[in-house]
């Protein structure tokens, strides 16, 4: 089974672990048009690739970053929201 | 507030024994038929008695020390308290305190807190604490949970999932006697208790009583 | 036995021929490009080329024909959906399954079995009812049954499943079928090869040119073309398409896996769903259970295998029967499945003109293979959407105007 | 005729151990230790098998877990593969899917028609006319599979395991053995597994009829058995391989899931079949498996040999028939060029006779064996040619041709291969990190070359591993081709078998390749080949060698395909383990049990959804619950509702973006309705907020969506970075609801509390003890009697259950379920979240525009609310009634409203309202039929239609007096 790095817990199965999607900013409601707001909720950026998604250590609690190649799930690095490693 | 407590995994230890001691305002199974055979494989204990408390908060730490408490440094290690009793840190704002023993540290600070103050909230832990003891305890761990215990260090506390239920986990040998200790949801432990009992009875142990544990 | 087959017996030399040309290059320019040749995209080439009068039509396939989810879905064929859009559309595909291989003189082994999607708690059952009264309503075979029928059909099953999820009632879809889901692909390869369709196999799309808002070229691996028409059937592989042309969807993509057992004498009849256990299984003309399971909990472009998925499976396939416990897992596989947020696919015309995309297939893409090559062929042709597929567009999403067909879709199959 | 040997160094089977069994009702012995094909072999049995198309004549062919026209029925087991199966006393064995038994399976005729069945012949026929099919359909279900379920076979719970590593040495021959004891001696902790009984591979049965092997084996499996950190696990098969390092370890017992931090692969070759006219009679096996047959069984292979070969192998393998006893009639070396090694020379000076550049044309069955071979030489385009052909009688035939790698979890693992033209194999060529191959799978032959080999993935292992271990060096491939490039030959009568497991024959895929499968996924997937249960193991590579030939390029042109797991089928138990299910409890479980509870399963928790009574149908205890409500008291435990806290000064501002409610203006000690949409302006939970305090708040959520609700939260705490502590305490908290109209005199009976309107109105939220425990009091309506939510720590949850029961016997309280809350609520019209709403349910839909307040500055799906405010409504969800009628007429849930022929909406909720005397409910209408008193039509079951008239909620005590103050006077 996939391994994964929590910040808090260190390496589990990513069984641990729950999913919840690419980290996606929301656009002002108050001055977006109707398309833009529809687009953001609806619309996914579904190409392979580096993406900065949401996942939960569900045994703690801890909601992390990871930043995972979806064209061959490897995780590149994981850390805590707001504390991004500089590369 | 005076009420006899009822232990998360009360329906199934009357079916067992009389819980008939009381032990922090909960009646426990001091004793069990051949509990000293089972403790020479694996045994369960149910040490939900134990009486804890919860906080988590960005100003946890601190407050905690202002407690004059010892707290771990870093995430997810634990302590002994003075007099018995563990405080755990749950990640990095998280603490989790149980006496045992002449200890009293999570009584109090579950009194000082109160309500909680501002970046201090208190978190109501009504947890079902096991003890898993015996030499074959590590061949129950290694049927139900995908960590591999044998290389976590002593003061570390794991947080991981258990036959499918989210457990906080501590190794503290009891003299020569390994030792695991384990809390879970109160609404998942019968479900886990069950569970574990069985593949402890497959294994030559079992469900033992608690009263040799709270000296 | 058919005298069909003494030809085999007598003739000197094998008396078949190439179902598919190998082709050396490609043309310069092609009537329309169509991009994906599993059964899809094969099927659109195939109408178009019957129905429509197109000829002059190439198909790019990255792999081999039929080598994406058309090979590897479970072949599970029913219409018993849950809004009016969906059954209509799925009811005109089980029509067209019928005269397929008469159509195309290929013996698909299509097999009505009946298909059951079991309920085990009081809100399946309510939505079951709903997709039956919506079924009837539209003239399809659909009905509530009780668990007493469930075991009439498969006495074998254990209705209290091992305990932990009693069969409180089941929609039983009579038509539900499996059919030999590489056939498909090869009967409409022939037939639009037959018709003067070009399919290369190996041909990987690396661009898509735009003139003034509206297609003009494919650019491929093996060289470019220029068309005005490009019709996208690469379900798994969709955003990867829809990428090089700025076309935004809510298509994400999570692997849905399925495992087999070894052939054993057959013994199960009907076709099984549970969404409770997350099952769905059938038996194979070979005598292998053919089974399936819910999606993947994350995004992932790989058809890569976990363990975990077939223990998982395995465990609740032993909680309904209990015997298959000596029974071997042989083999297990991964597709691609391109899902969306309300369970229903998005087919049709795009905002760049002369792109029309038939995508969103999800877990329920093989059982639509007829109808989508009719309506996307009826689409290319008229550059205007077929009728059956209005309630699919792209553009619901941004009206609001969804198709809530999840309570049909998911680990329905 | 006993084919039993006198003993052999290193034999596998115990001579002091008989042990008795059943072939096909025929009484046989064999010895513990013998595989079920060694044991029938040494009795004299020929015929072990059918095979699954043509249903011809088998014996053992690997002995290597692919012999697959010997699957066995061993009672409730099916498909037991004999040729590695241990024998056990008392078996009762039949061959699976024959019709009459092994030697006259009636279906043996299909093997003369086989010209009529093709490849791909079930494309060609029967399908027209489709009238006709289903009837083929049953006659090809009635001939195909293989073993049969039993079906009062008990479902077998094998315990699963996990286990942790550094090194996991696949396969336990020579390199395997060496990779171990090297990362071992570097110091890391090694596992070797290997499938077969015994470690060894193929030191224990290729011996050049010497013994010299098994010292390198005895010296290696003693240091490696007492090697403190190496652990030999025999008889434990690595079923595949997953990402990370993650490998299922399948024995007899039970499935362990290993995690290792390095994998070596040592798992050696497959022999592979010459394929030619009757390759398949029983006695024509590969080499391997007759020296297998001598050296672990004792089993002497035939009387007889001719050796068909194209390696050094070959010649060893001719010289262990001679230490079996086995006369070899001839050698037929598939080379031109004189075969060097000392083996051949041995052989020759045997004075035994060696054609060089012959190859067998076919062999001649004699009863249920082969009795003669015809050979030929070859000429230059490698073709026999059959004109020069000479008889040679024997009764049976060795194939020593070449190997293909068992590289499946290399491929699995995610290595790309590459075909060696040295080696004619395909070989590693890119390993991915922490994964080393060593040996014949690598491509490395020698003996002494594959100790290196081994060596050196076992010390490469060990140093990214961190250990100190000496620098390898790569070792050097085959430098002769123990494979032959294309042992494959034509005849007039094929016959000539590529794959055994699917009968396919030579002219098989030169025909689908005619008809235009001519890659390699698509000729498997047109022929089949390697889709049997032995996954291609003996036939891919001889099928790609075709492929290649017919394509004029090199077998790596035309690849492989992939190999899935498993690598050997694995049992359905093994997998399953124990079968976990996770369930929860509230504390008050044990107290509904003893009440006579009947469970309903709401997500993982189980609730009450009535009480059974004595001689009482369902409905009429549903009712009676409920009418107890309404009449005096009753008490219903909430505690699977979720419950959360808030505190921190940003708390109430965090609620009003997450619900679309208002709650910053909520009074400390009220509570307020609460509802949630998602950000496309979907209902999705609903709940009751109350207030605590300035900066604390308590609030409940569905049972169902508590845990999403929670982590979103948290999620968008961590997001929004408000100055809030959420705490999830749904199972720390038990709830119970008591309500009816002496809902407070009982609670009264049991606290010091304040329970006077004016100390504690409708909608308040109070703190006390009740019954000694701590409890926090919430006064709601939701069934629309006085009625108090009593929220307790779990351990106290019993001591006020019985509390209230004790206070409450007096007004006849009892415990109502599920089913009787539900026509409670639905008596005050309100609505179920997943019931009266579906995926798409906005709140103008299901009429709660009330509780959501669009003039807040931000909230979760306002601004999809604010687009979908702009649109005509879809549907509404309306309240209806219907004229009383009897309950089996009435209509069901998700009955379809219907207008001239269209749908226009469904039944949500309905239900006979025992308080109003009809039957009452909620629909989805369109909205031109929402307006009051305005009928629609419902058809029910059977099509049959009926009226309803559309009326406002609360259905029951509309201006909610009951629930208020006064409930208690009037009561009085």
């Amino acid at each position: 089974m996939k391994l994964m790095r929590c910040p808090i817990n260190g390496l589990r199965p990513v069984s641990e672990f729950h999913y919840a999607g690419e980290v996606r900013p929301m656009p002002d409601p108050d001055r977006c048009s109707d398309a833009e707001w529809s687009d953001y909720v609806f619309n996914r950026n579904g190409a392979p690739g580096v993406k900065r998604e949401w996942w939960l250590h569900v045994a703690s609690g801890i909601w992390f970053i990871a930043e995972r190649d979806t064209l061959v799930d490897q995780v590149l690095r994981t850390y805590l929201h707001g504390e991004a490693p500089q590369p | 507030m005076s009420y006899l407590r009822s232990s998360p995994v009360h329906t199934d230890l009357i079916q067992r024994s009389d819980p008939a001691i009381d032990a922090y305002r909960m009646r426990v199974s001091s004793a069990m038929p051949a509990d000293a055979a089972k403790l020479q494989s694996v045994a369960l204990a149910d040490l939900s008695c134990l009486p804890r408390c919860g906080l988590k908060g960005p100003g946890a730490a601190a407050w905690l020390q202002s407690q004059a408490i010892a707290i771990p440094a870093n995430p997810n290690g634990w302590m002994a308290l003075p007099g018995g009793g563990v405080v755990a840190r749950l990640g990095r704002s998280e603490f989790f305190l149980e006496d045992e023993f002449q200890g009293s540290t999570a009584r109090q600070v579950r009194a000082a807190l109160g309500a909680g103050i501002e970046g201090v909230y208190p978190v109501i832990r009504q947890d079902a604490g096991i003890a898993l003891l015996g030499p074959r305890s590590n061949e129950l761990l290694v049927q139900t949970c995908n960590v591999d215990f044998e290389s976590i260090e002593a003061a570390e506390a794991v947080m991981t999932q258990m036959v499918g239920v989210s457990v906080l986990v501590i190794r503290r040998d009891r003299g020569s006697m390994r030792c695991h200790r384990l809390w879970c949801d109160p609404t998942f432990a019968p479900y886990l208790w069950q569970t574990l009992s069985g593949i402890a009875a497959e294994l030559g142990g079992g469900v033992v009583g608690t009263e040799g544990l709270l000296e | 036995m058919p005298f069909r087959l003494l030809r085999f017996a007598t003739a000197s030399r094998h008396p078949e021929g190439r179902m598919f040309r190998a082709h050396e290059s490609l043309r310069p320019a092609y009537d329309a490009v169509i991009i994906g040749a599993g059964g899809h995209g094969l099927a659109a080439a195939y109408y178009l080329s019957r129905d429509h009068g197109m000829r002059n039509i190439a198909v790019l396939e990255k792999g081999y024909i039929g080598g994406g989810n058309t090979g590897r879905n479970t072949t599970i064929i029913r219409s018993n959906y849950l809004t009016p859009e969906g059954v209509a559309f799925y009811d005109q595909s089980v029509r067209l399954w019928q005269d397929l291989a008469a159509d195309f003189d290929l013996n698909l082994f299509y097999s009505t079995r009946g298909h059951f999607t079991l309920a085990h708690t009081d809100s399946a059952v309510r939505t079951m009812r709903w997709r039956a009264e919506v079924n009837k309503h539209l003239g399809v075979n659909s009905e509530l049954v009780g668990p007493e029928d469930v075991k009439k059909a498969c006495p074998q099953i254990d209705l209290s499943c091992g305990g932990h999820a009693p069969i409180l009632g089941a929609l039983f879809h009579a038509p539900g079928a499996i059919a030999r889901h590489d056939a498909v692909a090869w009967g409409y390869g022939r037939g639009a090869d037959r018709r003067g369709v070009e399919i290369h196999q190996k041909t990987e799309v690396l661009g898509i040119d735009i003139k003034n808002g509206r297609v003009a070229g494919v650019r491929t691996s093996r060289g470019n073309i220029s068309t005005p028409r490009v019709l996208c059937a690469v379900a798994g592989s969709t955003p990867r398409i829809t990428r090089m042309l700025d076309i935004r969807t809510p298509i994400y993509i999570h692997p849905l896996q399925a495992m087999v057992t070894e052939p054993m004498k057959p013994w199960l009849d009907p076709i099984l769903v549970s969404g409770s256990l997350h099952v769905y299984v059938s038996q194979s003309a070979r005598g292998e259970l053919v089974m399936g399971a819910s999606l993947d909990p994350y995004e992932l472009h790989a058809t890569r295998s976990t363990l975990d998925f077939v223990e998982g499976l395995a465990a609740h396939m032993l909680d309904m029967f209990p015997f298959l416990s000596h029974a071997r897992v042989n083999r297990q596989w991964a597709g691609m499945a391109d899902m969306t947020p309300d369970f229903a696919p998005i087919m049709g015309k795009t905002p760049v003109e002369g792109f029309y995309l038939d995508s969103g297939w999800g877990t329920w893409g093989f059982k639509a293979t007829p109808v989508c090559g009719k309506t996307m062929a009826y689409t290319v042709a008229n550059d205007r959407d077929h009728p059956l597929i209005r309630g699919f567009t792209l553009s619901r999403f941004a009206d609001y105007a969804l198709t809530g067909e999840k309570g049909a879709a998911s680990v329905g199959h | 005729m006993s084919r039993r040997l006198p003993t052999l160094p290193g034999e596998w089977i115990d001579r002091d151990k008989t042990v008795d069994f059943q072939f096909e009702a025929v009484p046989v012995k064999g010895y513990a230790g013998d595989s079920v094909s060694s044991a029938l072999w040494a009795a004299g049995r020929n015929a072990l098998g059918r095979s699954f198309k043509y249903h011809r004549l088998r014996g053992p062919m690997s002995l290597a877990n692919h012999d697959v026209n010997v699957l066995l029925q061993d009672e409730d087991v099916l498909n037991l593969r004999g040729d590695v199966s241990p024998v056990r006393d008392g078996m009762q064995l039949v061959a699976v899917n024959t019709f009459g038994g092994v030697q006259h399976d009636r279906a043996r005729i299909l093997d003369k028609f086989s010209k009529l069945f093709p490849v791909g012949f079930y494309y060609k026929a029967f399908h027209t006319p489709r009238a006709l099919f289903p009837f083929w359909e049953r006659l090809f279900r009635g001939m195909t599979g293989l073993g049969r379920l039993d079906f009062a076979s008990p479902r077998r719970r094998t315990p699963k395991r996990y286990d942790f590593c550094d090194v996991l040495v696949i396969g336990g021959g020579p390199s395997g053995l060496a990779a171990a004891l090297a990362a071992g001696d570097a110091g890391a902790r090694v596992v070797l597994v290997d499938e077969n009984a015994r470690i060894g591979g193929s030191l224990g049965y290729q011996r050049n009829g010497a013994d010299s092997t098994l010292d390198v084996l005895r010296e290696m499996t003693d240091r490696a058995g007492s090697h403190p950190n190496v652990d030999l696990r025999p008889g434990t098969l690595a079923a595949g391989y997953y990402a990370d390092h993650w490998v299922p370890l399948v024995d007899a017992g039970r499935m362990t899931k290993m995690r290792a931090r390095a994998v070596v692969v040592a798992t050696g070759v497959y022999e592979q079949p010459a394929v030619f006219h009757n390759n398949d009679v029983p006695g024509v096996m590969l080499a391997s498996a007759a020296q297998r047959l001598v050296y672990r069984y004792a089993v002497k292979p035939m009387q007889a040999a001719v050796v068909l070969t194209a390696n050094t192998d070959g010649y060893g393998a001719a010289l262990d028939l001679l230490r079996a006893g086995t006369s070899v009639v001839a050698v037929v070396d598939l080379r031109h060029e004189t075969d060097t090694s000392d083996a051949a020379a041995e052989v020759r000076r045997k004075g035994i006779a060696i054609h060089r550049g012959h190859g067998i044309h076919e062999a001649r069955g004699k009863g249920d064996a082969v009795g003669s071979v015809v050979i030929c030489p070859l000429d230059g385009n490698g073709e026999l040619d059959v004109a020069r052909s000479r008889s040679l009688d024997c009764d049976g035939v060795l194939m020593s041709v070449g190997y293909a790698p068992a590289a499946a979890l290399l491929y699995q693992a995610g290595a790309k291969l590459a075909f060696d033209d040295g080696v004619q194999q395909f070989v590693p060529e890119a390993l991915p990190a922490g994964v080393f191959a060593a040996g014949r799978v690598n491509g490395v032959y020698a003996l002494e070359d594959r100790l290196l080999d081994g060596r050196r993935a076992g010390n490469e292992a060990a140093r990214i591993l961190g250990h100190a271990a000496p620098e390898a060096y790569p070792v050097p491939r085959a430098s002769a081709a123990p494979s032959h490039p294309y042992p494959i030959f034509r005849h007039p009568d094929a016959k000539n078998f590529v794959d055994f497991d699917e009968d396919l024959q030579l002219k098989d895929f030169l025909d689908a390749a005619q008809e235009g499968f001519d890659n390699i996924e698509l000729l498997k997937r047109y022929t089949t080949v390697g889709m049997g249960p032995s996954q291609g193991k003996h036939s891919n590579m001889n099928a790609i060698r075709i492929l290649a030939k017919l394509l004029r390029c090199a077998p790596g042109e035309v690849g492989s395909t992939t190999a899935r797991p498993f690598f050997h089928p694995v049992p359905m138990s093994h997998l399953a383990g124990r079968g976990f299910h996770p369930q929860r409890e509230t504390p008050l479980h044990g107290r509904h049990q003893s009440d006579g509870a009947v469970f309903m399963q709401a997500g993982a928790w189980l609730r009450p959804e009535y009480y059974r009574q004595r001689g009482k149908r369902k409905a009429e205890i549903v009712r009676e619950e409920a009418m107890a409500v309404r009449r005096s008291v009753g008490i219903i435990d909430v505690g699977t509702l979720g419950k959360m806290e808030i505190s921190g000064p940003d708390a109430a501002a965090f609620l009003e973006r997450f619900y679309t409610g208002r709650f910053a203006s909520l009074k400390t000690g009220m509570t307020r309705y609460a509802l949630m949409v998602d950000e496309a302006g979907v209902i999705i939970d609903d709940g009751v907020v109350a207030r605590l305090g300035e900066d604390r708040f308590y609030f409940t959520t569905t049972t169902t969506g508590s845990a999403n609700v929670y982590r979103e939260m948290t999620r968008l705490n961590t997001e929004w970075g408000m100055r809030v502590g959420i705490v999830n305490a749904t199972g720390a908290y038990a709830a119970m609801n008591l309500a009816g109209p002496r809902a407070r005199d009982v609670l009264a009976g049991v606290t010091k509390a304040d329970l006077a309107d004016e100390a504690f109105p409708y909608l308040g939220v109070r703190e006390g003890d009740v019954a000694g425990v701590p409890a926090r009091l919430l006064r709601v309506g939701f069934v629309g009697e006085l009625g108090y939510e009593i929220h307790v720590p779990a351990d106290g949850a019993a001591a006020v259950w019985d509390a209230l029961v004790q206070a409450g016997r007096i007004h006849g309280i009892r415990p109502f379920g599920v089913e009787a809350q539900r026509l409670l609520r639905l008596e005050k019209g309100h609505i179920i979240i997943g019931q009266d709403t579906d995926g798409l349910t906005t709140p103008f839909d299901a009429a709660t525009e009330w509780a959501v307040k669009m003039d807040k500055p931000y909230f979760i799906g306002q601004r999809s609310l604010r687009i979908l405010q702009r649109k005509p409504p879809k549907a509404r969800l309306v309240g209806f009634s219907l004229e009383s009628m009897a309950e089996h007429e009435a209509p069901k849930e998700c009955h379809l409203v219907v207008r001239d022929g269209d749908i226009a909406g469904r039944v949500t909720s309905i239900a006979f309202s025992p308080t109003l005397g009809h039957h009452i409910g909620l629909a989805f209408v369109s909205p031109d039929l929402a307006a009051e008193g305005s009928r629609f039509t419902i058809r029910a079951d059977g099509g049959r239609l009926v009226q309803a008239r559309v009326v406002k909620t609360p259905f029951y005590d509309p201006e909610g007096g009951r629930q208020k103050a006064d409930a208690q006077r009037r009561a009085a």
